[in-house]
């Protein structure tokens, strides 16, 4: 595959939260507005390119058998060091609202997810063309959520009003209830949009589960 | 035992029609000119053909034998030539082969065996000899072999005969004239039943609807202890296990026959049929069946010889008045819908039945709605309505686990559904997939 | 025509318009929309004594939630090229009782938020009527309360309220469940002239539909008895224990949509267990749910909250109460493997 | 197809060196991260103190005394001065038990009699009363204790200019001016001055516990604190 | 910076990191397990339809069984040519790709061209079969409910007014449909056939012209015009074609067939048949 | 009641009913969403979780107790080793989680069939980590202790184990709806996942 398609696929045919399913905690708990997705997103971008990057590097000197460890050990560095940075350099309130999620980004499933079914088998540029995209597919699905969160319950994106009209807010979409439905829609909308393609090239199309396929960090006892 | 029938769990009360034929005493059909005796017309292996194209033969006179043990023989109806071995409509809707007479009108005898005047006298194994070369099978339904029941296989043993005299499906009243008019057969059929299985007694069941047959019952059968055991109205009270369970308090473990519960059951007309064929030395050349429906014009009771085509039965109770959604061969619940009149009457025809349009509900299954209804009247206690989905998204696995072969396929559980789902075609439908997965695995 | 000459003696069927089905050929003439359009019936006292105290308002709440319920489900059966399905009344059904479980001075576009979470989200996202794990009806209410608290939880005080408090005070009324335990006239709650939601308020009018509904048999007596029954011991205990904190349970049981709860809504079929057993447990679970959040919660009301995670409970129930078939023998041990 | 042997000392060694590598790494950043951290810690208190305390020319973040208030939470009290003379207080309280989903933590500014102060801001008269974190309902709990500015659209184009200061909060602002009593203060939830707000009750109560916790606690300790700093 | 502060991390962590590592070896050596990354490889070039064609229990299966060298990559019939090449390739081994072969439905009576009753119940083929045998006038035709068209992942199966109609370019021979149909009327036939015989009864051709238009009535002509029994074989009362040798398109316009019921697999896909009423 | 009964309250029915890992907390979406197509599987990894996540929140406490928080002085500055958290706890819990599979393994066959492929999975569950951080991070009494960590950590696994059992057995009785192809798997999962969540919110204010 050339660099250029490395890197697009992560943002659409195999984005990784509506179509390969991963990371699923972040995107629910973080995307309750606009600002909040950006913000998680950039931080996972970040830490995906830098352990994709380092990882390619080592691929070829880790042991088969510590390669899980190693990789998390690099990981949790990575996310360790953004945590750091955000808490120096980020504002207040965004660090506060992603809280909890900075650190969980060492077990976003997408990190090590890339890092085992690609990093670790490609070069640094393909790898950093990956890591990449898939982070920015994973910041956009993100910002789109989150946006879509924070219209539905009060007409504002990224804390602006769109609708000065709009006066009483409607908290279900900005609720837990509400993350879990509207992420339920988008998948759908997906489904949707690939059934029609699958039928339009004559294709049986199953929709995308959470299974063994997209995920396979459960190698490591192999 | 106690007098006092127990009651089964579930049950419907249709309303049961049974006014339309039950004063009508039971008529001897002309002879007609000619007969289609389907070949296949019991349980079990389908006999072996003796007469050709062109034979002459003589009423009773054996037209092919039994194929195996679970099989019976076949007699002529009547006396004719063969005019044809050919296809003909089967019941299930496929063609079968079926050997056609041309009656000659003499209806000459031509009895392959003699009455046994001293039957009391007579060992068991003789009379259950008769019983299978006369080609006796249930007459209550699935039309099983009667000799196969009679011979329980060493260590079962049998403490209980049961007559099934419930006749519980609405329209059909065949048996109760037959043990209206026959009370004296039906009891002597029991004891001879009784005696070939070394019985001292018997019990018939008939439900509370018929008194003026439980009167007359009653009446004859201190001659040979048979008991006359009324029943509440309640389909399938006819069914076996929930006739068994009524009489005797006894649950037959699922997937297990009567006999494990040491018990048989014969229909009442089946008995009339071993007392002719062992005192009178008739074989089962004829039946009675009922015909009737609201578009029958004529609505009766016949004892109709079997290979009689249904067209010439329906023109007998005087044709049609209005076109018939359906016709059945059998009762309304449990009966099987025909696609053509050129089926013929059968060992096991109890029934034919025409049902008008304003009877029918056609098929519009919508979704179930978890009522509840089916599975408080399902006398088998299984979970129709999860089945029934199960089904519908071909998890047989499921339906499997959720015992669909207990179910006996009386229908309760559809005619109480409010969404008209196809409840029974699932189950059947499943046991047939489950059967052909069992068999692929055994090969 | 001439009839008489072609006809012959004896008329046969004609085979080719014979139709061929399973068995059995016989049905009990009992359909979804007689159920349906019966539990409408039951539940029309109680709409209109809701109608009665609330007024014209409780009309327009009540109608768009009926209206918007049934275009949603029209709306997705058209553009999903389905059967129309709104003749079946269940659409109706939800529609009234998503009305009945609002204030009466509800906007409009409330109403039709609620319809399509109940009617798309909660019913034809799953398939449509029968196939939805969750009361369609609850889930809206849940969905605005949890939405728009600040909405669901002002009342419009009755207009017998108004006349005899005077418009100010009957405005910061409170529900029964919201005043202090002993102020609460039990009178005014069996008739109806009490804040609340437009169709929970008159217990007269709930019981008469309950009893329709059980007279017809379209529901579990069970559900309710032991709904209202589990209520009534636990509010009961706790009444007894501290009556200056606590209601008495014959409040409780009068007020806050336990018995609209109760007889309308945990009784829904589709979404509650199918056996007796069943019907038992989820009863008591609601009840007792329902107690702890009255009592403990921050809600102050819990019938809904109660019925809707009962709901969720429904599948395990049914598994645990599969009733053993007719003869069944336990497989015997050691042969399973 | 492990054809590779395992090698078990290089497995730890590896291991081990990046562990190690990764630690140092961390050190590293840490040492170049902690003090801008600290520092955007206090900042964010004196930030907030600075908008609720009136001029001052000492260090209030070093002239502090700390007491426990009735209901058991630590009030910190930040003393201002100016020309040496007490101007006013800034009392902090941090994660109280009872909001609707979490604790709130605020800071009020005080007169040097312990009533909650008034500041004028663009115009308006709004109190001294800053909620720093809670985690309330957005949209319902947050109404209660957020100042902030709800930008729309049109002045995104509009081109409106960025107000500086305090902005206006109903319900906080009914403290401007309030001093703690025997009696709890009320909640009230009609009419034109309001510091409850219906459907959030218990974050209007939260709120107004701690504002009350504080003004009380400095009312109480009006003596020592008018010594200064122990 | 305070070095010292470093290396105490860098030192406690390295620890810790060399613990487990030893700690992992010993437990990978204890519970080596082999295994083998070709077949992660096989399967991620197969094109995970998962539909069973290859007579293996999905896409996994059959890579394990590619690369244990029991089934040969071209048994896959959903896999192109160079799907397969790049497997062998990958393997070294041969690619083993048979003669691609096409589902045929064996018969043609559609709604209009057969007797039918009126069937109520389950639109399901396997399970009207068991109400009336499915209530159509021939016992050996199509049903028409569809089981198969269901059972093709592929969506190669299209159901026309009662009648199951395969599209041969877009079946894949998987043979999913072969044994979904309760009357047993598809089989498998070489996609370069493109004459079949659409009727599966072996009825006398009377009794099939009462119930059906489009039967075969076994009137030779077609046997004649391809020149005696070497593409058109004779079974009773049908005739089929002769699949190790099979007629050019041209046959069907050639021998004429009275009834239709020979037809050219790509026409009878695009419905250009109608039935001859007599 | 005393601060230490009321904060066990809040632990226990926090943690299981209000303040659900699952349905409020967004932890453990993965194995929630994954495990969950049937109620059997479901039970195992349950199981599991509850194992894991116990024993990880105790060691993990003493890690932190004991090592991570304690302060040490260098060069006049007071230091601690809090930074390393995050790798320090995954990397503990990813040994940890192996090590029970190999002791799991040699002790209980039967236990390591039913609950040994799981354990994998859950090295990679973010709520094993989130709840340890979050351990880490608590301020209250109780559960700034080893054993009240330890309680958290259990009540959190049997507020997971709850949803997940909940919820797979709504998903059986999905398995056989119409739901729109669109919404096929996944999407009317998360769907019904959200309403779970609407019936979990009844519980809020409880602690
Ligand atoms: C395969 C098969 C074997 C049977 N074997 C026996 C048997 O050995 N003894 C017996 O008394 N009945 C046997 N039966 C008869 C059944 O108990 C039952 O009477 C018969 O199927 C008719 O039942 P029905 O009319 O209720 O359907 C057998 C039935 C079947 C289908
Ligand atoms: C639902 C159901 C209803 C039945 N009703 C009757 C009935 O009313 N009368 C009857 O003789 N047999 C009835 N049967 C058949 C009996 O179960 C049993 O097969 C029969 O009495 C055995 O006698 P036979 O072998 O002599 O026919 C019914 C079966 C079923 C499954
Ligand atoms: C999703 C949701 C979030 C809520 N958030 C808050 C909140 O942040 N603060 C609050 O005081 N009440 C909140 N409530 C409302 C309370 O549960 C309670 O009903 C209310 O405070 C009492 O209202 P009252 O003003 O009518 O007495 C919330 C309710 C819901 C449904
Ligand atoms: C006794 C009974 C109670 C019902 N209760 C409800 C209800 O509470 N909420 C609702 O949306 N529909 C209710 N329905 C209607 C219908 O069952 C419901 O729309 C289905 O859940 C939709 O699939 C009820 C129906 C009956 C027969
Ligand atoms: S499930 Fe079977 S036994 Fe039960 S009621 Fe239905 S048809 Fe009768
Ligand atoms: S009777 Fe029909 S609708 Fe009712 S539960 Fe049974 S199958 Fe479902
Ligand atoms: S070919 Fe067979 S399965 Fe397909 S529609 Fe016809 S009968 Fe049904
Ligand atoms: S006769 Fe042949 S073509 Fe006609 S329906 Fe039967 S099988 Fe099909
Ligand atoms: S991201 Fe939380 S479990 Fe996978």
């Amino acid at each position: 595959m050339s660099l250029a398609k490395e890197f697009s696929k992560g943002i659409w045919k195999e984005n990784p939260v509506l179509v390969l399913l991963l990371g699923m905690c972040p995107t629910l708990g973080v995307t309750s507005s606009a600002t909040n997705g950006l913000g998680m997103g950039v931080a996972t971008l970040f830490v995906l390119m830098c352990s994709n990057m380092v990882i390619s590097l080592m691929r070829n000197i880790v042991p088969k058998k510590i390669r899980i460890p190693v990789y998390i050990v690099v990981i949790a560095t990575f996310v360790t060091i953004v945590d750091m940075l955000m808490q120096a350099y980020a504002p207040a309130t965004l660090y506060n609202a992603l809280g909890l999620f900075i650190p969980l980004i060492v077990v976003n499933c997408i990190v090590l997810g890339r890092a085992e079914a690609f990093a670790s088998k490609n070069g640094i540029v393909k790898s950093l063309a990956d890591g990449l995209g898939m982070g920015l597919g994973f910041t956009l699905a993100l910002v789109a959520l989150g946006g879509t969160r924070e219209f539905l319950a009060g007409g504002t994106l990224f804390q602006i009003k769109m609708i000065p009209a709009w006066t009483t807010d409607f908290m279900l979409p900005t609720s837990a209830a509400g993350a879990f439905i509207i992420l339920g829609l988008f998948l759908a909308a997906k489904n949707a949009q690939a059934i029609r393609k699958a039928k339009r090239e004559g294709k049986a199309y199953t929709p995308p589960g959470l299974d063994c396929r997209s995920c396979n960090i459960c190698d490591m006892d192999k | 035992m106690s007098d006092k029938p127990r009651k089964f769990k579930g049950g419907v009360h249709p309303s049961d029609s049974k006014a339309l034929s039950a004063s009508c005493a039971i008529q001897d059909a002309p002879l007609l000119d000619k007969y289609v005796v389907i070949m296949h017309q019991n349980i079990g292996a389908p006999p072996q053909l003796l007469v050709k194209k062109g034979d002459v033969v003589k009423k009773g006179q054996l037209l092919a034998k039994a194929g195996g043990f679970v099989s019976v023989p076949l007699h002529a109806p009547t006396s004719g030539t063969v005019s044809a071995i050919d296809k003909c409509p089967g019941p299930t809707g496929i063609s079968v082969p079926a050997i056609h007479i041309d009656a000659d009108g003499e209806d000459e005898w031509g009895s392959p065996f003699e009455p046994i005047a001293n039957w009391q006298n007579c060992p068991a194994g003789e009379l259950r000899q008769r019983v299978w070369d006369a080609g006796i099978v249930g007459m209550g339904g699935a039309g099983f072999p009667a000799h196969v029941k009679l011979s329980p296989p060493e260590g079962k043993e049998i403490d209980t005969l049961i007559l099934n005299g419930a006749e519980c499906e609405p329209y059909l009243t065949a048996d109760h004239r037959l043990m209206l008019e026959q009370a004296e057969d039906v009891v002597l059929g029991a004891a001879i039943l009784a005696r070939i299985l070394g019985l001292e007694s018997a019990v018939i069941g008939i439900e509370e609807n018929k008194p003026d047959a439980i009167a007359k019952l009653e009446e004859v059968a201190g001659k040979y202890h048979v008991r006359v055991q009324p029943l509440p109205v309640n389909y399938p009270q006819g069914a076996e296990k929930q006739l068994i369970y009524a009489i005797t308090g006894r649950e037959v473990p699922v997937g297990k026959l009567p006999m494990d519960v040491k018990c048989v059951v014969q229909n009442v007309a089946s008995a009339v049929a071993v007392a002719d064929a062992v005192v009178k030395g008739i074989p089962s050349i004829e039946r009675v069946t009922t015909v009737t429906g609201r578009p029958v014009k004529t609505p009766g009771n016949w004892r109709f010889r079997i290979g009689t085509p249904i067209a010439k039965a329906l023109e007998l109770a005087g044709g049609i008045t209005e076109q018939p959604a359906k016709l059945l061969l059998g009762g309304p619940m449990m009966g099987i819908a025909q696609s053509s009149l050129g089926v013929t009457v059968m060992k096991n025809t109890s029934g034919i039945l025409l049902i008008s349009s304003d009877e029918v509900s056609l098929y519009s299954s919508e979704p179930c709605i978890r009522c509840g209804r089916c599975v408080e009247v399902c006398p088998m206690s299984i979970l129709p309505a999860t089945i029934s989905q199960a089904v519908e998204n071909k998890r047989f696995d499921w339906a499997q686990e959720l015992n669909v072969q207990a179910c006996i396929e009386c229908g309760s559980c559809s005619y109480v559904c409010p969404s008209h789902r196809p409840l029974n075609q699932h189950f059947k439908w499943a046991k047939v997939e489950i059967a052909s997965k069992l068999r692929r695995r055994n090969d | 025509m001439s009839e008489q000459e072609s006809t012959p003696s004896i008329r046969l069927p004609d085979p080719a318009r014979l139709v061929v089905s399973n068995s059995p050929h016989m049905r009990s003439g009992e359909n979804i929309s007689r159920i349906m359009f019966t539990v409408v019936a039951a539940m029309l006292p109680a709409c209109a004594v809701g109608i009665w105290f609330f007024g014209l308002a409780a009309v327009w709440v009540l109608l768009a939630c009926t209206v918007s319920c049934v275009v949603f489900e029209e709306g997705w059966n058209k553009l999903n090229k389905r059967p129309s399905t709104w003749k079946d009344g269940s659409a109706i059904i939800t529609g009234i009782l998503l009305g009945m479980n609002l204030n009466a001075g509800t906007p409009w576009w409330v109403c039709v938020i609620g319809a399509f979470l109940a009617i798309i989200l909660a019913k034809q996202l799953f398939g449509g009527l029968g196939y939805n794990p969750f009361n369609p009806a609850l889930v809206a209410r849940v969905g605005l309360l949890i939405g728009l608290p600040e909405l669901m939880t002002t009342w419009n005080p009755t207009h017998a309220m108004v006349s005899t408090l005077g418009a100010a005070d009957a405005v910061s009324a409170a529900t029964p469940l919201a005043m202090a335990p002993g102020k609460v006239e039990v009178l005014q709650m069996l008739i109806g002239n009490t804040k609340g939601c437009l169709g929970e308020t008159s217990a007269i009018a709930l019981l008469i539909g309950g009893a329709v509904l059980l007279i017809f048999k379209l529901i579990k007596w069970q559900v309710p008895v032991a709904f209202i029954g589990s209520v009534a011991v636990i509010t009961g205990i706790m009444h007894a224990i501290d009556p200056t904190t606590y209601h008495s349970p014959v409040v409780h049981i009068l007020s806050g949509g336990l018995l609209l709860g109760a007889f309308f809504m945990a009784t829904d079929m589709v979404t509650s267990p199918m056996t007796r057993k069943g019907a038992i447990i989820f009863g008591l679970g609601c009840g007792i749910m329902t107690s702890v959040i009255r009592l403990w919660g921050s809600y102050p009301e819990g019938v809904s909250f109660s019925i809707l995670f009962m709901n969720a409970l429904t599948p395990l129930i049914d598994r645990m109460t599969v009733q053993k078939p007719f003869g069944y023998v336990a497989p015997e041990k050691g042969k399973v493997a | 197809m492990s054809a590779q042997k395992i090698n078990i000392p290089m497995l730890g060694v590896f291991l081990g060196v990046v562990a190690a590598a990764a630690a140092g790494l961390l050190a590293g950043v840490q040492g170049l991260t902690a003090e801008r951290i600290e520092a955007n810690k206090k900042a964010a208190i004196s930030l907030a103190m600075n908008q609720v305390l009136p001029a001052y020319d000492n260090e209030p973040m070093t002239e502090t005394n700390t007491f426990a208030c009735a209901r058991g939470w630590k009030v910190t009290f930040y003393t201002a001065r100016k020309d040496g003379q007490i101007v006013g207080y800034a009392g902090k309280v941090d994660n109280t038990d009872d909001g609707f989903s979490g604790t709130v933590s605020l800071i009020v500014g005080l007169d040097a009699d312990g009533s909650v102060a008034s500041i004028a801001s663009n115009g308006m008269t709004n109190s001294a009363v800053i909620v720093t974190a809670q985690t309330e309902t957005p949209g319902l709990g947050t109404a209660i204790a957020e100042r902030k500015l709800q930008k729309t659209i049109t002045d995104l184009f509009g081109g409106s200019e960025e107000i500086p200061g305090l902005v206006g909060n109903k319900y906080l602002d009914w403290y401007a001016g309030k001093k703690a009593g025997e009696e709890r203060w009320a909640i009230v939830k009609d009419g034109e001055k309001v510091n409850g707000k219906t459907g959030a009750t218990i974050t209007s109560t939260a709120v107004c516990e701690a504002v009350y916790a504080v003004s009380k606690t400095a009312v109480e300790h009006l003596d020592e604190l008018s010594k200064g700093a122990e | 910076m305070e070095l010292k502060f470093i290396i105490i991390s860098i030192i406690s962590t390295g620890i810790i990191g060399v613990l487990l590592g030893v700690i992992i070896g010993v437990v990978a050596k204890a519970f080596a397990v082999e295994i083998d990354e070709r077949i992660e490889k096989v399967e991620e070039l197969l094109p995970g339809a998962n539909c069973g064609g290859c007579g293996f229990a999905g896409c996994s299966a059959f890579a394990k069984a590619v690369v244990a060298e029991e089934a040969a990559p071209g048994q896959c019939p959903v896999c192109s040519g160079d799907d397969v090449a790049n497997i062998a390739s990958y393997l070294g081994i041969e690619a083993g790709q048979g003669e691609k072969m096409v589902a045929l439905v064996r018969c043609s009576g559609d709604i209009s061209n057969t007797v039918r009753s009126l069937y109520n119940g389950i639109r399901d083929c396997r399970s009207a079969v068991v109400v009336a045998g499915g209530a159509k006038g021939c016992d050996y035709g199509c049903l028409g409910f569809g089981s198969c068209a269901n059972a093709c992942p592929f969506g190669a199966i299209e159901m026309r007014d009662g009648l199951a109609v395969v599209h041969p370019e877009l079946c894949v021979g998987c043979e999913n449909c072969v044994a979904t149909c309760p009357k047993n009327l598809i089989v498998m036939v070489p996609a370069a056939a493109e004459v079949h015989v659409y009727c599966n009864s072996p009825e006398k051709g009377a009794a099939k012209r009462q119930v059906c238009k489009t039967a075969c009535i076994a009137c030779r002509k077609c046997v004649k015009a391809s020149g005696e029994e070497e593409h058109m074989l004779v079974d009773g009362f049908l005739v089929k074609t002769n699949y190790e040798n099979p007629p050019s398109a041209d046959l069907v316009e050639a021998s004429a067939c009275p009834t239709t019921a020979l037809r050219v697999a790509g026409k009878h896909a695009a419905n250009e048949y109608q039935g001859v009423s007599k | 009641m005393s601060e230490l009964t009321s904060e066990f309250l809040v632990i226990t029915i926090g943690a299981i009913l209000v303040n659900n890992f699952v349905l409020s907390k967004f932890l453990g979406i993965c194995p929630f969403l994954g495990v969950s197509k049937k109620l059997d599987t479901a039970l195992g990894m349950s199981g599991a979780v509850i194992f894991v996540m116990t024993l990880a929140s105790l060691v993990s406490s003493l890690i932190n107790q004991f090592l991570l928080t304690r302060d040490f002085v260098i060069g006049g500055r007071t230091m601690n080793l809090q930074f390393l958290q995050t790798l320090v706890f995954i990397v503990v819990i990813a040994s940890l989680v192996q090590l029970v599979e190999i002791i799991l393994q040699k002790v209980s066959a039967k236990l390591y069939e039913s609950l040994g492929i799981f354990l994998p999975l859950i090295t990679t569950n973010c709520a094993v980590l989130g709840c340890v951080v979050l351990n880490a991070k608590a301020t209250g009494p109780l559960q700034s202790t080893w054993y009240g960590a330890t309680i958290y950590g259990f009540c959190s696994a049997v507020g997971f184990a709850l949803a997940l059992v909940l919820f797979s057995s709504l998903r059986e009785k999905l398995d056989l709806a119409q739901v729109p192809k669109a919404f096929e798997g996944t999407a009317i999962s998360l769907v019904t996942a959200g309403i779970l969540a609407m019936a979990f919110l009844g519980f809020s204010g409880l602690v």
